[in-house]
């Protein structure tokens, strides 16, 4: 509930102009809460650029998680606090990242799991199959967590794979495949505790397909009536995971009209907040570009720095304004 | 070289975008050869992400105009096999950076086939990529790539920077028997001129540089996103009695140092701009050739105004990475003009 | 039988400095001689650097084959010939061009099977992922033959891959995928011609595993003794495709002593050419580096073969010789 | 910088090869650190292709010296998720064309990963390329790739000369927390010089070029496999009445401005000399910055000695291409000396 707010919120957002783009987690909110609650505090999750929501649910400030898609900076969380790598762009790159990780914590003896999150179309990169046999060669512990969606921006599955699902990739590897239903969130929470749990225990890395669907379009920038149906958004709209999950809490008696209430009061208050939040603007000094690049500024980079102080000063002194100068 | 005013000068009815103009190419050219083939990521149902193959799919088929699988190295990687049968494929990477997955087919198989057959298996494929900033793009989707392939041997690499050119520079690209690396200013994709659609420019031969405005105190020598940079700080440099010739090069590889140095010998003076970052980007490679063929006219060394030397910025910074028109004018002011007098 | 004269005499030319380097395929004779036979003339080969001698199999002349090895030239022969893709160093990397080439052939409604090699350690590359992706998507009559001779130089297959065979990859993609005993040539060519009638009759792409072993050393500029066992070679030389072949042949009364000998005299002949043809100095005009790296010489170009002419020409007067040179 | 003569005078026992100070950093680096993890394919029971990691998955175990499966883009990604928990990976890519699948992972993480997260994610790995030709390679195992790692912000680019500087740049490129990129030249790997492997040269810092031999004519400004050629072709000319000097950059990146200008400023002519094609390389980015810096000191146009802007030749055409005594004299003769006299 809490992220289809944070879905509505951030998207209502480009629309303010707030956001430079939002790619959209609406309908995938099951596997997004679920990949950041299924991991304990010493675990790593490596997010791809549609995952800022499970970004958030594993604890990162929803402002730093905007903050690339807003456009003052990139990463705007320090990875190391919540053990959450970057959101990646270039699709499918994380993948062998967290591999990595995985091993180096294993070569160190530490219990540390890593989950990877993919789409559909970046099952189809090199990087998947490489980060897949390096995992499964080393028997890393990681867990990838396909997030099966039916698209890649306008390309439907059946463009993208001819298999019978995408889970059975994991045969050529070696390693377990589980498919599941996306938009269940204790199912996929289920699985993905049975992973990581194999992963903890020493039984190598599993791949996961979640089929689930993107109710909203690639991202605010997108068309998505270029390429799909109503009929078959409606019908997704219609097997909507949130709504699916307060049924099955309340049948189960584990959540009643005033609870829901609360819950809900809570997701506008998130909301409102982020919302206050993302309107103040980002105070941003343009020295910053030259201070990350190395470890110690080259005198190259020194020298371009001095060219850019002398530029804004040269802007304030004109303008009598202020030298710290704000984003837009 | 023909001298050009920077506008085209087409018996144009409305104005187009260059977005448009390179869609018209495409068509043109899958009209005219059914060896054309284009494909990539999107390009089908929804015309790529920028449009620019807008109704191919719809007017000649999902086998002219293929939807692909994600994965550029096996989008280039099968072009080349396409190629070897005879056919032109015309592949779109959606953004610069996406194209690095592909580097290795590029640099290994486009640009050497012809040479690694001696001469059997030429390789009439075109690559075209969105490149540089400006457009609030986040990280990843603003790289100047140029300079990657420029040092890349075997290869083509083209730019246009004038809607006309978009058309005719294209055209000329898929055309060509030998890989064209072809790369589109993403910031220029909405530019307008007047262009008519209904009697396109001619197909512009590769290799042409132009002199876009011509001037007698400096030359500035640039192509794509920055040309209307340049003209900009060729009209505010009136007001400081300068004079500026601007030269867009359209053409990286080859390379028409003809045009250039002609240009720079009458004026004694040269100022490169570029996004691409400055140290090992293109400026490098041709202010040295410059110099090289100009040495004894300069009356100040070939200075560059090019994009510092980090990654791309956020988007809130990237004003403040793109060379502007003030930092053009700074690097002029620089040209040793107390020299002369 | 003839295929491993080929080999030999290849390797005793490394010996003699005729070949600059020879990657030899003694061991696996069967699987390159069966890719060759089981191919009508129409389709393309797509080799490996590896499979000199399934080019040779499918008809190019043994000294265009080895001049890449020798070191005269890149390719050596016109790939258009007798369609024999050039031979790629690149791990993997010809394999999207197989899936290309035959969905260009498809496309325009030629009957043309492309069939291309790789090898154990290849499958692990990006691109062995992407072209297998492209060929199920597109049903390209193509077919994929994994020579699984159980090295990547030193790297044994345990540490490339942990699926139980590498034909199980063929499931993650939608194709069926084969295993074959790689040394046993009636075997490789029955699975390889059945793969090869399914792609033709549209039935899209399959993936072969032919099981065998590499005999000799990675290439002559290797030590084997490095990485593998005395025990292990003699246990495979002992199970050698030539033999097996004869005596399946002898069996089934398909060959005689008198036969058997012919088939010797003519391998021995064969390596004597090729010995004899390959001492020849081949004869290299340095001006060709110019020739063909574009369809129209650059005036860059231009002038650095002018450069080079002059250099060749001073060199020429100063010794009085004639300018064309030989090449060592 | 330091002024040190082209053999290192080391207080050697007998000489060693450069694969062999190579391999003795690695050893020392792991023994001294145990976050340091050499990969790579064929470097473990092999010892690499090259011998440069013989015995180091011995001494150290198969965890710390790893045999990959053969996926380069799987290998540099692998590291760069190594080096986010705190290990400083060494990764061998066995040849420079085999690099480039790495390609994505090099330009979009490695060199951008510290800038992205605001300097909280460092990437302190090293990625060791045996690069150039001049070994009688088939196609594809002879690329100078250098151009592109310089035109990539966030990488250092780093390449010894010498036997000495192989052990001391590499244990610095090891030692420093941005990524360095480390070009091993082929042709030298068996090069000889008196170097104790149980007195190991110092670590020499990155970013400082080296003046190898003195001269006052004009300046030899090299690096990696040309330094031989140019100290040859310095003693070559003397006999032509040319006191050459010669610098080795050793780093590309960071480049050291101020020993090559200073040396330029004093001789007043200079002459670029690499390996790598032309146009586009290296040599573009050098003698424009330096001609920036010492323009009016040039009696000249900076020159440029490179191969020629063609894919790598076959072996038995290779030294055709490769820039040698003889054009690099040639090229110091057309450094307008009459103008002097
Ligand atoms: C290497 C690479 N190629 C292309 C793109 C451009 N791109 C961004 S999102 C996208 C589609 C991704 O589809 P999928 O993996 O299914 O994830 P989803 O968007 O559905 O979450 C593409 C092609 C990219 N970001 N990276
Ligand atoms: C992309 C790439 N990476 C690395 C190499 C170097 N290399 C040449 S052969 C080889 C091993 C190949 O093993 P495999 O695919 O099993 O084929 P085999 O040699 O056994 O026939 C390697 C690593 C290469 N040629 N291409
Ligand atoms: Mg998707
Ligand atoms: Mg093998």
């Amino acid at each position: 509930m809490r992220g289809r707010r944070f879905n509505t919120q951030a998207t209502a957002l480009t629309r303010q102009g707030r956001l430079a783009v939002y790619p959209s987690s609406a309908g995938q909110e099951a596997c997004q809460v679920a990949a950041a609650a299924v991991l304990s505090e010493r675990d790593w999750l490596f997010p791809s650029y549609r995952d800022s929501l499970a970004v958030v649910a594993r604890g990162v400030d929803p402002v730093e998680a905007l903050t690339l898609l807003r456009g003052d900076r990139h990463t705007g969380y320090d990875p190391y606090r919540h053990r959450v790598a970057p959101l990646s762009t270039p699709l499918a790159t994380q993948l062998p990242h967290a591999v990595g990780l995985a091993r180096a914590a294993r070569l160190k003896g530490d219990d540390v799991v890593a989950l990877a999150l993919v789409g559909d179309g970046g099952t189809s990169e090199g990087d998947f199959h490489e980060a897949m046999n390096f995992a499964a060669v080393w028997q890393a512990p990681v867990v990838f967590l396909v997030q099966n969606n039916g698209f890649a921006i306008s390309v439907p599955l059946s463009k993208q794979s001819a298999a019978p699902t995408l889970a059975h990739k994991a045969v050529g590897y070696g390693m377990p495949g589980r498919l599941v239903d996306g938009n269940d969130a204790a199912a996929v929470h289920t699985v993905l505790a049975e992973a990581v749990d194999r992963a903890r225990g020493g039984g190598g890395p599993t791949l996961v397909e979640a089929v689930t669907y993107r109710i909203d379009a690639h991202t605010n920038a997108d068309d998505a009536t270029r390429y799909r149906e109503d009929d078959e958004v409606a019908a997704w709209r219609a097997y909507d995971p949130v709504d699916l999950l307060e049924g099955a809490l309340r049948g189960r008696g584990l959540l009643d009209d005033d609870e829901a209430a609360r819950v809900a009061r809570e997701a506008e208050d998130m909301a409102a907040r982020l919302r206050e939040r993302m309107n103040e603007d980002p105070v941003l000094d343009p020295m910053d570009l030259f201070g990350q690049v190395f470890a110690e500024r080259t005198r190259q980079l020194d020298e371009q720095a001095r060219g850019l102080r002398a530029e804004l000063d040269a802007v304030a002194e004109a303008a009598g304004a202020p030298e710290q100068e704000d984003a837009r | 070289m023909t001298t050009l005013a920077a506008r085209p000068t087409a018996k144009a009815a409305k104005p187009a975008t260059m977005a448009q103009a390179l869609q018209r190419a495409l068509r043109d050219a899958m009209a005219e050869d059914p060896a054309v083939h284009v494909m990539g990521e999107d390009v089908g149902t929804l015309g790529g992400v920028f449009r620019v193959t807008d109704g191919l799919a719809e007017e000649f088929g999902d086998d002219r105009c293929t939807d692909t699988p994600l994965a550029e190295a096996g989008i280039l990687g099968t072009a080349v096999g396409m190629a070897m049968y005879g056919l032109r494929p015309v592949v779109e990477m959606q953004f610069d950076a996406f194209a690095y997955p592909s580097f290795e087919q590029l640099v290994s198989h486009v640009a050497k086939m012809r040479n690694r057959t001696g001469g059997a298996m030429p390789m009439p494929l075109t690559v075209r990529i969105p490149y540089g900033g400006g457009i609030g793009g986040v990280e990843h989707h603003s790289d100047s790539s140029e300079a990657y392939y420029m040092a890349t041997p075997g290869l083509h690499v083209v730019t246009p920077a004038t809607v006309e050119d978009a058309y005719g520079l294209l055209r000329a690209a898929i055309a060509s028997d030998d890989p064209v690396v072809f790369l589109e200013p993403k910031r220029l994709y909405w530019s307008k001129a007047p262009w008519s659609p209904d009697e396109p420019a001619a197909v512009e031969p590769i290799g042409r540089a132009v002199v876009r405005r011509p001037g007698t105190s400096a030359t500035l020598i640039t192509y794509g996103p920055s040309l209307p940079v340049c003209l900009e700080a060729a009209e505010a440099a009136r007001a400081e009695g300068w004079d500026l010739e601007v030269v867009d090069l359209r053409s990286l590889v080859p390379f028409d140092d003809e045009t250039v140095a002609r240009s720079v010998r009458r004026t004694g003076r040269a100022v490169v701009v570029h996004e691409a970052a400055g140290f090992g980007g293109p400026g490098g490679e041709i202010a040295a050739r410059v110099t090289e063929r100009c040495f004894h006219h300069l009356e100040a060394p070939v200075l560059r105004v090019a994009g510092f030397d980090i990654p791309y910025p956020p988007p809130m910074l990237e004003r403040h990475h793109l060379p502007g028109v003030d930092r053009v004018l700074d690097a002029v002011a620089r040209l040793q003009w107390e020299a002369e007098s």
